[in-house]
């Protein structure tokens, strides 16, 4: 049952079909949406030490391939989830680099209007259910979103994402057991950056020589390890698992390994200390995703270097225009508060209006 | 001649007709199914409904809980069983934060029509581990609704309410109770064609002028039988509150009895530290403190965990005696 | 690292050191151990039908073998807890008789003093750790017995018990990847009786081939399968795992194959609904394990038939005796209640006197 | 001149004085060894203690602090840190009922000293799954304790006492304030050489003889701030009494103040349904009722799940100028 890929050379994965059926477009699309999703964080950091934005700040640069990657596989009834490292996945569903910003800023115009934060980002116009923030929280919810789009008869998927800290989560072993047990189409794919804060992988997890995903075995459910700094690789990899989820109902537990150059969250003031700096280096070197899109794309003749430039240029003024709309956005007004608590409150229903249901004052 | 059925058989008939009325409502649990429930709730059901509407889950309480939040967010309307609603406590994160918290952080943009019901209750002998009662504890998160019925007939008109509200409720029965009948017309004896009682309504279950006894769930029970106790010994006319639905809360029905009676006593099953009791006190203290000719006194199982043993675990529970003996100081 | 046992004929089992070693004494001393579990367990049922017990009564009666096969090889610091289904567990480590039936019969002599009933016997002096009644919630409390013996700098062990239905939750799972990552010298014993409940494994577990205990590969755990009708098999494959255990100071997760031959809980209306007729007629008559080590015994010489008799009649009239025991003790005081609630209250300390304790009135 | 130290660094000196106490003390939670610790509560000690003192965990609060308590079983005595009391949640059932239940239910026979500890607040902007305050809901459950200091100088005493217990003690911080300042002495300029405040005391922070502003956690330092208010702008001159522990209750204080003072507001950060003030509140009620002039007021955060929003999420805490306003309407 369970699948196991080796890790192999680009060109490879280059040949898969659904990697040799992309047009140019659609592969500077792929660059596009990494590039972006690095501007939109990098600006965001510098409001972040601006004093503009609250709380924590996850950053997702060095993995961006991964939400990219896999997400540019999904059709209509394909959903998604993920934890609180939300921001690449949230760009690469399609939200807004404005309503995402003004969301960080705390602003009424913000996607979770305010209220949610860097953790919480939604969508579910575009299938897109957030942004978690209790580690391994958000594995159920991927359960039962796989299980409505089954039960409504439509041939989909949900795509739920977690770190390798999110393995020991009591409710992921839960889950996996349930998507094996009643054949859910959910794909839960391991963003494995080495690190649950500053814990590796090592001293969090016991694990068996294939790694993570292979405790998908004792579920009897198929699994795969993919080296995440491909596009390419990432595109076939899970390309295969949303396969069966289509075909068979089936879910499939995926381990991407990739990195994230920056600290925990900003606020991680030992981000250096629990790697070393030339771990670090390595990776931000070898293993940057765009960079290596960027090198493969160039090398296909598909872009150039000035291309790149533009792009990066673009998505830099994106992300500047976007945090102007957000300082522009006006807070929440005070009466927000007792908003989005109860639907049948907010839509003025009978039952919402029936009985005291809030008990301040 | 008024039809009488059990709590179990009207909660039962309540499910059933939900399941007819929408295509999304679907019943989840541990031996809900081919084993027709636990305590024999759901019998029937899945005989009748099949393999996709009612669902035998493994003992994961939290991985199928959060599965039907999940799904609930598609539009699917779970309904939950907990074989005891002290399970709720290995679940305990999906209930209080994706079911509560998720339509506030997104803005509105999402939301989670699930119903979590099964019995909460002490007084069985299982042991303090299985006889927890979180009415309080859930109650206490807004975002989530709580509901305690007391009998038949409101166990049915409730169970329906719960499985078309669109936000959490967490619908909390006593196995003690399943076992009582009650008066339940029948749908073609009801104008409406069916029994449907909202959320946020509470009952006066007896009326008087004296005292008010309020309660929620079992309690009530015990409650009209020391207001019987009372009006037949000691000439006081007790008025019976029964909430019914915890949160949202009929406070207008409480103020109504206290500024009518001028006091009042809380009956629960509840522990006493920050139970029900003690906000409903606090409330009517706040808004009734000029009607009162005594203080709101409350009524709770005994601070300590359940006890095993049957006769110590019933003195552990309140007893109508109690509340008669407490009613006469103030009264 | 995963150690996996074909079953066997019980011959090659019996003929293990620490079975050859066994004296004719001890194996009729393993037989009465079991025969004692069940007559107290068959009085048992006879007053709870007579209305002398509350609450739940889950019989052992079928698995006897694995508590007392599995107990028989502990020393000094070897620890001991269970799930709900305890008394066979109980009365294997050496409690008695009449402490256990008053415990179910509600009094003050009982074992937890009328307080835990059926599901929470204990008996620290012993190294046994109960009798809990949350499925798998026991499970991380193994984990902890075994961190203290290890911190302790003492070599010992701790023998988790846990069902077939109880490997789903997620603290099981979560025990299992800190067992492994910190070297705990735990044994996870999973009971497989087939069922959890009215649910057959089948139906609330995903698996692979080599069966429930095979999840251990996941944490790169040992593991190992068992049939559990000989206390021989199962005594020779649990001495691997505690030498794994004590001089490796590794955990082990084991599966043995069992059967109760009774309903779930002596209230378990549809005990004879999940499974066919044929197939409980068919364990109870061939895969007994009393009568299984009675015809190994036999076999061997070491007893005979009317040994066996004598035996059966001395433990039923031991039950009986302790069934009277209970009915003739007292009921707990009302002031018990709030006995045993906090120990600096029961012990009068200081910090018990200061401050209130209790709201109640 | 007297020291002044932070909260966080007391809390520090607390803990690392028990490690130096008895050799049974471990610190076990996620990032508290070589990270040392997310709030740099732990800061230095796993240099100092090493690996067998100093644990870091994976992100398994049920699994290790389950595991904390079965050792504590065998006479360890774990300190567990949760990064964010929040994450309780994921832990409720170890820490609700076999913390809780099991000596009971072993009628005495197993004990459990350990301590459960971490920062239990909102106002930080962390959003609704990482700013709960669960005092209410711990301090309902039987056999257990709970703890939550306001200042620098209990928070050390407070610690050391915990650790020391031998029950179960739920030990909730602020992350506000870990890094305010108080004076507390140093070892050797104490009599008995070191600073154990024992459990079940509060304290009066500030005498008055108007109003009584009750309070636990951070919430005492807002009100010691509204005192301030009071007396300057008013002239109302209020007594504030900080609980320091919920469990075991100080209540001979609490209707000390009452009694001089004959009024009260309980101000907590908590939510307002069945919360501790709720408790407080319905207590004094029964036991001063003819000595409140006033109803007993209640002050708790905004009824909702925290707002993430920096702004939007401070007005949902309480504040000083509440306090001051509502006591302005019944002084
Ligand atoms: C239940 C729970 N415990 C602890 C935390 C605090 N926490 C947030 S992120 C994190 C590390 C998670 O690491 P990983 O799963 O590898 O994801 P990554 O941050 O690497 O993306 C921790 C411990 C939490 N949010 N929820
Ligand atoms: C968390 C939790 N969920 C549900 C239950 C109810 N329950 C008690 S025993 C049981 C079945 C357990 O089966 P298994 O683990 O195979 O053990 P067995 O009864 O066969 O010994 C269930 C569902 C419980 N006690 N705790
Ligand atoms: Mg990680
Ligand atoms: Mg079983």
């Amino acid at each position: 049952m369970a699948a196991k890929t080796k890790s192999k050379p680009t060109a490879e994965y280059a040949d898969a079909p659904i990697n040799a059926s992309l047009t140019d477009e659609d592969k500077i699309e792929l660059l596009r949406k990494m590039v972006r999703i690095r501007r939109f964080e990098q600006t965001s950091l510098k409001h972040y030490q601006g004093d503009k934005i609250g709380g924590f700040l996850h950053l997702y640069i060095g993995q961006e391939s991964v939400a990219v990657g896999s997400i540019s596989l999904l059709g209509d009834h394909d959903h998604v989830i993920t934890a609180y490292r939300d921001h690449g996945h949230a760009l690469a569903v399609g939200m807004g680099m404005n309503e995402c910003m003004a969301e960080l800023f705390g602003k009424a115009t913000g996607c979770s209007k305010g209220k949610g934060g860097s953790m919480h980002y939604f969508a579910p116009d575009k299938n897109y259910w957030g942004g978690h923030g209790i580690v391994g929280g958000q594995t159920p919810l991927g359960a039962g979103l796989a299980f409505g789009v089954k039960y409504k008869g439509l041939k989909g998927s949900c795509l739920c994402y977690l770190g390798d800290g999110a393995i020991n989560q009591g409710a992921f072993h839960e889950s996996l057991n349930l998507a094996s047990l009643w054949d859910l189409p959910v794909i839960y794919i391991i963003e494995n950056n080495g690190y649950s804060m500053g814990t590796s992988q090592a001293r969090s997890s016991a694990y068996p020589e294939g790694g993570l995903a292979q405790r998908a075995e004792g579920y009897n459910m198929a699994w795969d390890k993919i080296e995440g700094v491909s596009i390419y690789e990432i595109r076939a990899g899970v390309q295969k698992a949303l396969e069966r989820a289509h075909e068979e109902s089936r879910p499939t537990l995926i381990e991407i390994m990739t990195y994230r150059h920056k600290g925990h969250s900003v606020a991680d003031a030992n981000a250096e200390k629990y790697r070393t700096k030339e771990e670090i280096q390595k990776y931000m070197q070898e293993h940057d995703p765009i960079d290596f899109w960027k090198r493969t794309l160039i090398d296909e003749g598909v872009i150039t270097e000035d291309d790149y430039k533009k792009m990066n240029k673009e998505a830099g003024d994106e992300a500047n225009a976007a945090a102007e709309f957000a300082e522009k956005s006006p807070f929440p007004d005070e009466s927000a508060i007792f908003d989005d608590i109860y639907w049948e409150v907010d839509n003025n229903t009978e039952a919402g209006r029936t009985g005291r249901h809030f008990f301040h004052k | 001649m008024p039809r009488e059925i059990t709590y179990r058989e009207a909660l039962r008939e309540g499910l059933d007709e939900e399941l007819a009325h929408d295509e999304n409502v679907i019943i989840i649990g541990e031996e809900v199914a081919e084993y027709n429930g636990a305590y024999k709730v759901t019998e029937g059901l899945w005989k009748k409904w099949g393999d996709k509407r009612l669902i035998d889950a493994p003992i994961s309480e939290a991985g199928f809980i959060g599965m039907g939040i999940g799904a609930s967010m598609l539009g699917i309307r779970p309904v939950m069983e907990l074989m005891f609603y002290s399970f709720a406590y290995v679940a305990f994160d999906q209930m209080m934060n994706n079911a509560a918290t998720c339509r506030y952080m997104s803005g509105g943009l999402t939301h989670c029509p699930i119903v979590v019901r099964g019995p909460a209750n002490g007084g069985t002998n299982v042991g303090a581990t299985h006889s927890h009662t979180p009415e309080n504890i859930f109650a206490n998160m807004p975002g989530l609704k709580v509901v305690s019925p007391s009998d038949a007939y409101d166990v049915k008109g409730l169970i329906k309410s719960a499985i078309r509200d669109n936000d959490p409720v967490y619908f909390m029965e006593s196995t003690v109770l399943y076992g009582m009948t009650g008066e339940v017309p029948s749908n073609d004896e009801l104008e409406d064609g069916e029994l449907i009682i909202p959320l946020g309504k509470a009952k006066v279950k007896r009326e008087g002028s004296d005292i008010s006894l309020i309660a929620h769930g079992r309690a009530v029970v015990t409650s009209l039988l020391a207001a019987e106790i009372l009006a037949e010994k000691y000439d006081i006319n007790a008025e019976v509150l029964d909430l019914r639905s915890i949160r949202p809360l009929d406070e207008a029905a409480i103020m109504e009895t206290v500024r009518k009676t001028h006091r009042a006593i809380y009956i629960e099953e509840n522990k006493p530290f920050c139970g029900v009791g003690a906000q409903i006190s606090s409330m009517i203290m706040e808004q009734a403190f000029d009607d009162l000719d005594a203080p709101v006194l409350r009524i709770t199982s005994a601070d300590a965990p359940a006890f095993y043993s049957p006769p110590i675990e019933k003195l552990q529970l309140p007893t109508a005696e109690e509340i008669v003996e407490r009613a006469l100081t103030i009264c």
